[in-house]
């Protein structure tokens, strides 16, 4: 059976979404089913489309970050990075050393509290209860010190063109000596909860699986490229910030499934750990923002920059016709290029099955539709 | 009135109703709840005759499995397909092989003496031993063609499964 | 049957229900205390002290919350169903002793009556599903059949291991046979195969899948609000009571093992209280199964009763026989089962590989110079 | 409603700069799409190639199938509406080789109509999507081409310029 074949007048069309429980937000996906096997599914986005793109039209540099902010609202902190980063690559902008520093750890961060989320999330997907208490408290420790650091929990427009609005709290070091071990040791137990349970794997492995051909062919990156084995990586491959001056690892799956999606994440959350422990250790006092104009305004051109959010390539168009306001602001989204992959990866699964699989690309709505 | 007069009555009652309620029904549905009244009403019967294991018995095939399958099949089906049975030219035929029942169960029913009177009910020592000591071959032979019956649905419904 | 004795039944059956309400409220506040333990919170904490207050105050809201007919719902089928759950979950308890002497009906054929009578709930939740005219409700109602039914055979098939053991279907027997071992040390596959099946029956955790809120929506109760939504989750619970007093009853030597000293009225108070005390067991152990496990999906569902519990269940009634018709020792039998089940469990391992095999995630160095190129040359 | 903004020509173009990955991409090109008429360009760090809307198919199954380009994997396609006309980008990545490019054309504002190129990234297919509803760009022979992000019926073109932003009420 295909996914693509045309519904026989005995299957039943089911609404899966917008108002759907396991859908991750307002997304519909139409599926028919021939009891309880998907025949055919139809994922409809666009429920959450603001027009970020066209607004940014009408920001100016610095606000446009508030609208990157919104775009994905788990890692927030990635979407700041990857903006700024393109505009300064337009204007050619020295980023003061220790504003590298404090904008990798925070967007590694980020990255642990949004793989946190999606810990417990799928924990609700498979049917466990707990994990989403255990994902939640992590996520709550990064929060909190996202709320001194920045002043927001989660919409912060901390980073800004040219450096970091200002600089981390006094107590920030201190803090972290705190946060840092604990993170470690929550991870480690999140790992023990679910990863090895028989139920777990007997709903996740062989489930949903998709060869790294077809993911490459799909445009799928970050965590659910990495699990079908393919050693891709924007911050190893086309190297961003200060990523070459850390050693870590890069988790890579082998069979492409819901269970190596999983787990690749949950691996990625100790990497970072190691990412933010020698940014520690390496990071100087020192300036936070570059020297410059009180208006932006980048010479005319364009710059594409990619960057590794924790759901893949997260990567910015930016073109500048030399005024304050950019000229097109083109955000190229890893979970809506990840979401195309979908009816592909839902072949002759259950109806089960299409929450599970949905769960483990981590797709985030406000993401996928802009 | 005895008590067990009334309860003869009600699920009299209630096998009768639920028999037409089968019949006169237009929505499917209903049809197979009436069908479960029905089956309730002999398991009530059996219960006034003191045959408690034959009415537990009824229940739990009957009432919880049989109908719980027929629904099953018509909620598999649309719904809005089938939601009002149609008329069709089986009904004399039906009337004809019911009358023809009726009068055979007549026939049986009117040439056998009927003892009445209070009754033991019978142990379940007893039915086991008649089941599987005196009637130990029917028995057997009855439970090969169910066997051969659930095989024979299994090979069909693989011929029409595809490759799972 | 007279006047009195109708009197006296109803008097009896009010009771139950007047005992079972106050177990369901109890076993809903338990559960959220018992989760909120597990998962590092305090649960209810502001309605009364520790939150004792909190089921009344949710039964209130639930009986005072509108009741909500959907406009395409089959009228009749949507009102009858909640009925249809909670009546045959009730009338279980007709049968069901607190003590020996204390029980509304005892019946000779109680065993089999509490199965009869506990497959009708199915019914209900299929007529929910089909009632509410709503397709998720229709799939879990689809679901609850399948499930339910299958389940049905191991549940029986250990049950009457247990009748066989005891040579009769009445409870109170069974009960008075476990004097000297309980069941549960002569059938541990038995005991297994009832609680897991039970497990089923009540829909809760590793199978609850007919009303999988991820998957279907809360299933048949999709398009149920307030009271009559409230009468399926008090049936759920009497569900839940249900097998674990039955667990009790059957295996774990219900108020008779170990032997009580006293006699007369504080013998029957005692009784309670241990039988009480094994069946909370039972529930503790169920919610705490809700808290660690994920949710099977349909065709595991199935394949895990056909293909496991069936055959096991019938190779505990093949070793029950044996040993009762030789009339060896019953350590034999207990011997035999845990070997049976010291089986499954290996080869349940055995089959889902080595910790290391299923380990498929690998870390790689993202140094540029220590990179190896794996599929990287497609 | 004010003007669209246009292109100012006062203002300074940004430096291009190309690394080594670039140069040797640049090289390549070169000598690879011989045969098709194409344009080699540089923008800021990357290797922009210019192409009629009529070699788009082409060139991209040229370069996704030839094995010292390789560009398998297809970053983002987006329009940038420029008033007189509508520029389409394709932004390409190779995994193996670790180059990018983008590739661009220019279609007219009044019928901007393209072949998909859905034929050789399965990935393209929403991309396209989006850019038909934003832009209203006509991907020939795309396989389904109803509103993505937009609901039925949505009329305008919402990410061009001339689109009313501020105007525009729905509820």
């Amino acid at each position: 059976m295909t996914i693509d074949q045309s519904p026989n007048s005995m299957d039943i069309m089911v609404n899966m979404g917008p108002q759907h429980p396991s859908t991750h937000g307002v997304f519909r996906l139409v599926i028919w089913i021939d009891g309880e096997r998907i025949v055919r599914a139809e994922p409809h986005i666009g429920y959450l489309h603001r027009g970020s793109e066209k607004l940014s039209e009408g920001e100016s540099y610095n606000q446009v970050i508030t609208l990157f902010d919104r775009l994905d609202y788990v890692a927030n902190l990635n979407c700041e990075l990857a903006f700024c980063i393109a505009v300064e690559k337009l204007m050619a902008i020295e980023v003061p050393e220790r504003s590298h520093y404090i904008r990798v750890i925070l967007s590694e961060l980020n990255r642990i509290a949004s793989h946190m989320l999606f810990y417990g999330v799928y924990g609700l997907d498979v049917g466990a209860m707990t994990p989403i208490l255990y994902g939640f408290r992590e996520r709550e420790r990064i929060q909190e010190l996202f709320e001194s650091v920045t002043g927001a929990r989660m919409m912060h427009h901390y980073f800004w063109i040219g450096g970091v609005k200002e600089d981390l709290p006094d107590d920030f070091e201190r803090r972290m000596k705190v946060l840092l071990p604990t993170l470690k040791q929550g991870i480690d137990e999140c790992d023990r909860l679910l990863s090895d349970s028989e139920l777990f794997l007997a709903r996740t492995k062989g489930i949903g699986t998709i060869t790294a051909e077809d993911a490459i062919d799909f445009g799928v990156t970050g965590p659910s490229l990495r699990a079908t084995g393919v050693l891709e990586d924007v911050r190893i491959s086309e190297p961003y910030s200060i990523y070459d001056r850390f050693d870590y690892g890069i988790p890579v799956g082998t069979n492409g499934d819901c269970w190596d999606r999983y787990y690749v994440r949950l691996e990625e959350m100790r990497q970072s750990i190691r990412i933010i422990e020698q940014a520690m250790e390496q990071m100087m006092p020192g300036e936070t923002m570059a020297k410059l104009r009180r208006i932006t305004r980048p010479p005319k051109g364009e710059s594409y920059v990619r960057t590794e959010s924790p759901r893949g390539d997260f990567a910015v168009f930016v073109v500048s016709d030399g005024t304050e306001h950019p000229y097109r602001v083109k955000v190229r989204t890893p979970s809506f290029a990840n979401l195309q992959a979908l009816q592909h990866l839902l072949r002759d699964a259950y109806v089960a099955d299409a929450v599970v699989i949905l769960g483990s690309i981590d797709i985030v709505l406000g993401e996928v539709d802009r | 009135m005895e008590f067990s007069s009334v309860i003869f009555y009600i699920a009299a009652a209630c096998t009768i109703g639920g028999a037409f309620g089968v019949v006169i029904t237009r929505n499917i549905v209903y049809a197979a709840f009436a069908l479960l009244v029905s089956l309730f009403g002999v398991a009530g019967l059996f219960l006034v005759a003191f045959a408690e294991f034959l009415a537990l018995v009824q229940v739990l095939i009957y009432g919880g499995a049989i109908v719980i399958v027929i629904l099953f099949a018509l909620m598999l089906t649309r719904i809005e397909d089938f939601e009002h049975l149609t008329d069709n030219g089986q009904w004399p035929l039906a009337v004809v092989a019911g009358l023809g029942i009726f009068g055979v169960l007549l026939i049986a029913v009117l040439g056998t003496s009927v003892r009445t009177g209070p009754r033991e009910s019978v142990g379940v020592r007893d039915m086991a031993e008649a089941l599987f000591r005196d009637w130990a071959v029917p028995f057997e032979v009855a439970s090969l063609v169910l066997l051969v019956a659930l095989i024979g649905a299994v090979v069909m419904v693989r011929a029409y499964g595809g490759k799972d | 049957m007279n006047l009195q004795q109708v009197f006296m039944y109803s008097v009896g059956a009010s009771l139950i229900l007047g005992f079972l309400s106050l177990t369901v409220l109890f076993l809903t506040w338990l559960e959220r205390k018992f989760l909120a333990r597990l998962q590092m919170r305090m649960g209810p904490m502001r309605v009364g002290p520790y939150g004792t207050l909190q089921p009344l105050a949710d039964a209130v809201k639930l009986i005072f919350k509108e009741d909500i007919l959907p406009s395409w719902a089959d009228r009749k089928v949507y009102w009858l169903a909640p009925l249809a759950v909670f009546v045959p979950t009730f009338l279980v308890w007709v049968t069901i002793p607190f003590a020996r002497d204390l029980v509304l009906a005892n019946l000779e054929l109680g065993l089999f009556y509490v199965t009869a009578v506990s497959v009708l709930s199915i019914l209900g939740l299929v007529m929910a599903g089909w009632g509410s005219a709503n397709k998720w409700a229709i799939l879990g109602g689809l679901r609850a059949a399948g499930q339910l039914v299958s389940y049905e055979i191991p549940l029986i098939m250990a049950i009457l291991g247990v009748a066989m053991l005891t040579q009769s279907l009445n409870i109170i027997e069974v009960v008075d046979g476990q004097t000297r071992v309980a069941n549960f040390i002569i059938q541990p596959l038995g005991f297994f195969i009832f609680f897991t099946a039970g497990l089923a029956e009540l829909g809760r955790t590793p199978f609850d899948i007919h009303h999988a809120e991820s998957e279907v929506v809360g299933g048949p109760f999709v398009e149920y609000s307030g009271a009559h939504w409230a009468v399926f989750y008090l049936a759920e619970y009497i569900n839940t009571f249900t097998i674990a007093i039955l667990t009790a009853l059957l295996f774990l030597g219900g108020w008779r093992w170990p032997d009580m000293p006293l006699d007369g009225l504080s013998h029957s108070a005692l009784s309670v209280a241990w039988l009480l005390l094994k069946a909370y067991l039972v529930v503790i152990l169920i919610f705490w199964i809700r808290g660690t496990y994920p949710r099977l999906r349909i065709d595991q569902l199935m394949a895990f009763s056909w293909k496991v519990l069936v055959p096991l269940s019938f190779a505990n009634i093949v070793l029950t026989g044996v040993v009762l018709y030789y009339d060896w020792h019953w350590s034999l039998l207990t011997v035999a089962s845990l070997i049976l089940m010291a089986g499954f469990f290996l080869s349940l391992t055995f089959y889902s590989g080595t910790a290391a095999e299923r380990m498929t995630v690998s870390v790689h160095p993202a140094r540029p110079e220590a990179i190896s190129r794996r599929k990287m040359d497609l | 409603m004010t003007q669209p903004r246009k292109r100012e020509a006062a203002a300074p173009e940004a430096q291009a700069a190309l690394d080594d990955k670039g140069l040797n991409l640049s090289a390549a090109l070169a000598t690879h799409m011989q045969d098709i008429d194409i344009k080699i360009d540089v923008a800021l760090d990357e290797v922009v190639l210019s192409t009629g809307s009529e070699n788009i198919v082409a060139v991209c199954r040229r370069a996704k199938e030839d094995p010292e380009l390789a560009f398998d994997y297809l970053r983002s396609v987006s329009v940038v509406d420029y008033i007189e006309y509508l520029e389409v980008n394709y932004h390409l990545f190779s995994l193996s080789k670790r180059h990018k490019m983008v590739v661009k054309t220019n279609l007219s504002s009044d019928q901007p109509c393209v072949a998909t190129v859905t034929s050789v990234w399965r990935g393209a297919n929403w991309f396209e999507r989006e850019a038909h509803d934003l832009f209203g760009v006509v991907f020939n022979g795309h396989p389904d081409l109803r509103p993505l992000l937009l609901y039925e019926g949505f009329e305008g073109y919402p990410g061009r310029k001339e689109f009313p932003s501020h105007e525009y009420t729905e509820w």
